[in-house]
């Protein structure tokens, strides 16, 4: 009988699927309820120091292939997100991961700093997200050092295990990835949104986006997200959550054989619904006992060989 | 609580749509019609994207021959910048959305006990999706009544067209000015007490939601709510809307709800529950493979 | 009656659409059948100085959202690619352009001044092979001294306007265009393949391409490149040849309004056979006819207004 | 020519398929069988992926009973690895790729008149294609002769199967190890004046097919043939497998083609051509709108 227990750190989860950040995960109700519904892991929405409303809607438009975001990084701010956060780690099943964010290096360990009032079982770093640019004028995770920095910052301050969360708008993963383990980082989450992209409404002629261009998430990132995933597991030596465009167990399995630990899922909650959890588990399962594999573990990075 | 359903086959894009009609109800309330097929049920929503502007839900209000429309009170930048819009401008429409208010005819059971009297209670621009209810519920033969509250006798829409199909139209003002003075919920107990009420539809401010329901339970008469919430994305993942204990999301769970959940929702206060303790019915069990 | 011709650089166009550089490009009888079949101008596959036998199958693969190729710029060498091109400029009916390519800033001279023999119409330098590291260590397009290093040393040789290929894996892609253009490029042509990527057969757990990695293309990409000829045109003025997941008429309106002159179209040949140039040339026309709109020229870039 | 249709539903991604069965046919010549629904017509082709190695095209020789099978020579690096799978072992397979024969039965114009006498010529590994498609023919009830032309006698296949259904089998080997002791085509030459043969499908080397279709004009008989090309993409993208002056790709355009359109393929010569020249009846109108 296969098992799809997966040891992540000093953690187990049931199975390896984890709710991605930004995706119903700015309440910690949702959290429990995502977490009850069967995913392994929970992660919550992007948490910054102070509140910051985002941007106007439309804030995600569907694409043919996917969905492109700007949500804008809309926090409601360290106390209430505490809060929420605390609820999580309370009620749910399942481990929860706070994801922060901030502006600058020390922002980022201010923020890291006050999360441990609400004990979360990790803390993922989003050093990622495309439309925020770094105090040194670009994005944290396009570069070596500052995304090195930030991730010393939050490793000096974090009670809990750090994940850095990357980008894969990089000429070369590798290096980032090897940056942030130089620095500290105990895991890796790849990869957030590509691009960005646009999407324009013809017959108005306008952007859809309030913010013009979001993130792609979705089956057009899948092939660059395995690619990510594979570049980074050949790198370094810590576990990987893979992210992007995960909709089956089939795009699960090829997330574990490039290397993941434990396999990210946000944009297919909107194509198959908040059980996609259980349905991937059950998936992956599926293709596990067809296939005599008897773990996860024994899986993992096999597209290497 | 559903389990969210899988997503249609239309992108989750605007669609561009001139106005064909602009209709005033009342006092800065205002009807603007669509030529296009929406196949929206009543308590369903759309949003309307003003590109450059913002995108908001609005309740779909009604859905006759080829043609929908949506009722909107101007409250703030989106809705008054809606209201200077006239046939011919386009908007960007998306939906329709979310759950919907369920009747049946009076026969539908065979026991001809069903929906005898059913009693819409409408709060301010609640009244929207109501009206379209009203309108399917007579063409199922539902003997209806519309309670309808707002302020003042400006503000009360649809009476003419509720009553020339057939529903009773019952207004309430907080001033006076017309119908009732006073709260729909001394009309709901007033209808109530004469035998003229066999199930609710709510919609309106959450204060007004709270007591009618409080109303419902008292009487045991099943009931369905639409409730509201912030939203952003409006198709259950960016997560803003959820209300209660249990993460349930107005926008995809909702916005229409069984008295049960609207009730347990009313009551919800995060900061007292602990959900171990919770022993609702559809609490699922972590299942491990 | 809208007029779909389009005027770009010195020749006109009889429509906006483009073969893309890679797809059916490397014999002049397809170049000239796709003119035929439609195109209002066609590109050839990148040519380089020598014969480079490229990967071994499977060198393309498809998923949900689009194709991977890792074609490896197999080329037959200059003096064939030649007498495939002057074959091409002779018999076709729509403006030709030669694609060319190098591993270096001399040879893409070299490549430039031979190509030179065919007479194309135009020349387009394709700086953005994700698979092609430059002698400097990253692809070409990535770096603003590269590409424009390139740019200059081709400009100083072609008898033929020159079109510059940039790649959409970079930071900032105004900036590329900025360098191109300040060094002499007469248009651009915006995207070439995204990412790269990777799919995993789940069977055999091993990638599918001989290359591993290949770049994404087709409707998965659709975003990235409308923003990307969004960026070039509010940042340049040259003319755009926007190129990346035009399938239909609908995403060649967006990429007009996005700022393309021209459209170029490649994966699609795949989606809709090679009718496709006439099938969109088409719908643009319907659009136009309902939409009041007279000339291509008119919609360019609307969506900046 | 005909203008690239529209791509079929399945993904362009080799589904991993275990070997069922292996079968020599001949020296250094193997069937492998494959289950799996394929649903491919007689001449169009599967490509064949070894992981690690490479992935080639190989033409359907059979489908039965939800089995398919390709028949493969083993001639350089890729057939060689081939031959050493067994079954159970794995390939990616993609496809059915390419267009097919087109044969009816023999009264299916109702003058009886049709494919009275197919003329099925083979060399080499030729035959694959054209033992599915003897299938097929004998199943419509067409009267079917395979020429099968090898070097030498071990190199000849399915004598036995095709016998078994009815095929009239006439072997022609270079050393004369069996049957006629010269080329295919000099039996064909008999075939023909003996009126054995109303209609001709061909597969094999380019230098016998340009001789059958040499023959097949003198007689005004009609012509279908199958035509090899170097190929990297298979579907239709790459353009590595154009072969003449009007852009035909052999993947997509082919492998089948009438004999009018091999014959013009076959008397291509590039340096020499003017395209404007030309004037065959398919060649379009570039249209401006
Ligand atoms: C499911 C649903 C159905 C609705 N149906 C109708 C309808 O039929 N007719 C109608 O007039 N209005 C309807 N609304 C409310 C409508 O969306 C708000 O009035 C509108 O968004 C206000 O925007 P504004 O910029 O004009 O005012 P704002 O200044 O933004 O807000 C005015 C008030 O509306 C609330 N509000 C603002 N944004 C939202 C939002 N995205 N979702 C919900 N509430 C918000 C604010 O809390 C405030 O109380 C509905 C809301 C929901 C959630
Ligand atoms: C439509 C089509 C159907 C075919 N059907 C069959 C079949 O049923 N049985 C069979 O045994 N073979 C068939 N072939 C040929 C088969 O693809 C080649 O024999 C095989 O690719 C040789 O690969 P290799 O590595 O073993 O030898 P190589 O050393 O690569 O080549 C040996 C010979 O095959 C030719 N060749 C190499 N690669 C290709 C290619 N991709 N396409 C075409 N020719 C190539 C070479 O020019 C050379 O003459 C078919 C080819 C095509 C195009
Ligand atoms: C609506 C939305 C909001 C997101 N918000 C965040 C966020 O706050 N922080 C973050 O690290 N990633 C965020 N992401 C990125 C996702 O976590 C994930 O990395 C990305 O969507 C790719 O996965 P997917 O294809 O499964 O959606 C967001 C994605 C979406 C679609
Ligand atoms: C099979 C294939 C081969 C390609 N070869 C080249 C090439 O040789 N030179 C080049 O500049 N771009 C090449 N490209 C990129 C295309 O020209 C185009 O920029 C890209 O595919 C995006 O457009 P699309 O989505 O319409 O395919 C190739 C693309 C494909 C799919
Ligand atoms: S509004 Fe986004 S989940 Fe409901
Ligand atoms: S093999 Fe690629 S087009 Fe024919």
């Amino acid at each position: 009988m296969p098992n799809l227990e997966t040891a992540f750190l000093n953690k187990t989860f049931s199975n390896p699927t984890v709710l991605s950040s930004g995706i119903l995960g700015v309440y910690g109700s949702s959290l429990v309820r995502v977490a009850i519904e069967g995913a392994g892991a929970v992660t919550s929405k992007s948490i910054s120091l102070n509140y910051r409303s985002g941007h106007p809607n439309p804030i995600i438009v569907e694409f043919e292939a996917g969905l492109i975001n700007a949500v804008g990084l809309s926090t409601h701010g360290i106390d209430d997100s505490i809060s929420e956060i605390s609820y999580a780690v309370k009620n749910s099943p399942s481990p929860v991961i706070a994801s922060v964010f901030a502006d600058n290096v020390e922002n980022f360990a201010l923020v890291s700093q006050r999360i441990n009032e609400a004990n979360p079982d990790f803390i993922e770093v989003n050093i990622s997200c495309p439309n925020v640019e770094s105090e040194f004028g670009k994005p944290f995770a396009t570069d070596p050092k500052t995304s090195a920095a930030v991730t010393s910052a939050v490793k000096k301050v974090s009670k809990a295990p750090v994940i850095v969360k990357l980008s894969p708008n990089v000429p070369n993963i590798k290096l980032i990835a090897k940056s942030v383990v130089d620095a500290g980082a105990d895991a890796i989450c790849a990869i957030n949104t590509v691009g960005p992209g646009m999407v324009i409404d013809i017959e108005s002629a306008k952007p859809i986006l309030s913010n013009k261009v979001g993130g792609v998430s979705g089956p057009a990132i899948k092939p660059v997200a395995v690619r990510c995933v594979y570049d980074i597991f050949s790198e370094v030596d810590v576990p990987i959550i893979g992210v992007g465009g995960v909709t089956n167990g089939s795009d699960a399995i090829e997330m574990i054989f490039a290397g993941a630990t434990a396999v990210g899922i946000g944009s297919a909650v909107h194509y198959r619904g908040i059980g996609v959890f259980k349905k991937v588990s059950k998936e992956i399962f599926r293709f596990m006992d067809t296939h005599d594999y008897s773990s996860i573990e024994e899986m993992r990075g096999l597209a290497h060989e | 609580m559903n389990e969210g359903a899988q997503n249609s086959g239309r992108l989750n894009k605007p669609i561009t749509l001139p106005i064909v009609k602009v209709v005033d109800e009342a006092k800065d309330f205002k009807s603007f019609y669509f030529d296009f097929d929406l196949d929206a049920k009543p308590g369903q929503f759309v949003t309307v994207w003003i590109p450059g502007v913002n995108e908001k839900p609005f309740a779909v209000s009604g859905q006759k021959d080829g043609l929908f429309s949506v009722t909107v009170s101007a409250v703030g930048p989106f809705t008054n910048k809606m209201h200077e819009l006239k046939e011919g401008d386009k908007v960007g429409v998306k939906g329709p959305y979310g759950t919907h208010y369920k009747i049946s005819g009076p026969d539908c059971d065979g026991t001809g006990a069903e929906h005898k009297n059913l009693v819409l209670v409408a709060g301010g621009y609640g009244v929207a999706p109501l009206v379209f209810l009203a309108e399917e519920a007579v063409g199922k033969g539902v003997q209806t009544t519309m309670i309808a509250g707002t302020r003042t006798k400006e503000l009360l829409a649809f009476r003419e067209k509720l009553e020339s199909i057939g529903v009773e139209y019952l207004a309430a003002t907080d001033d006076g000015s017309e119908g009732f003075h006073g709260f729909v919920t001394d009309v709901l107990e007033n209808q109530i007490s004469q035998g003229k009420a066999s199930e609710i539809c709510a919609c309106g401010p959450r204060p007004m939601l709270e007591r009618v329901g409080a109303i419902a339970e008292k009487h045991n008469l099943p009931g369905q709510f639409g409730l509201e919430s912030y939203m952003k994305c409006g198709f259950g993942i960016c997560g803003e809307c959820a209300v209660d204990y249990k993460g349930i999301h107005i926008c995809k769970d909702g916005p229409v709800f069984p008295l049960a959940t609207a009730m347990k929702i009313f009551r919800f206060k995060k900061e007292n529950d602990n959900f171990s303790q919770d022993n609702t019915d559809d609490k699922s069990e972590k299942e491990v493979f």
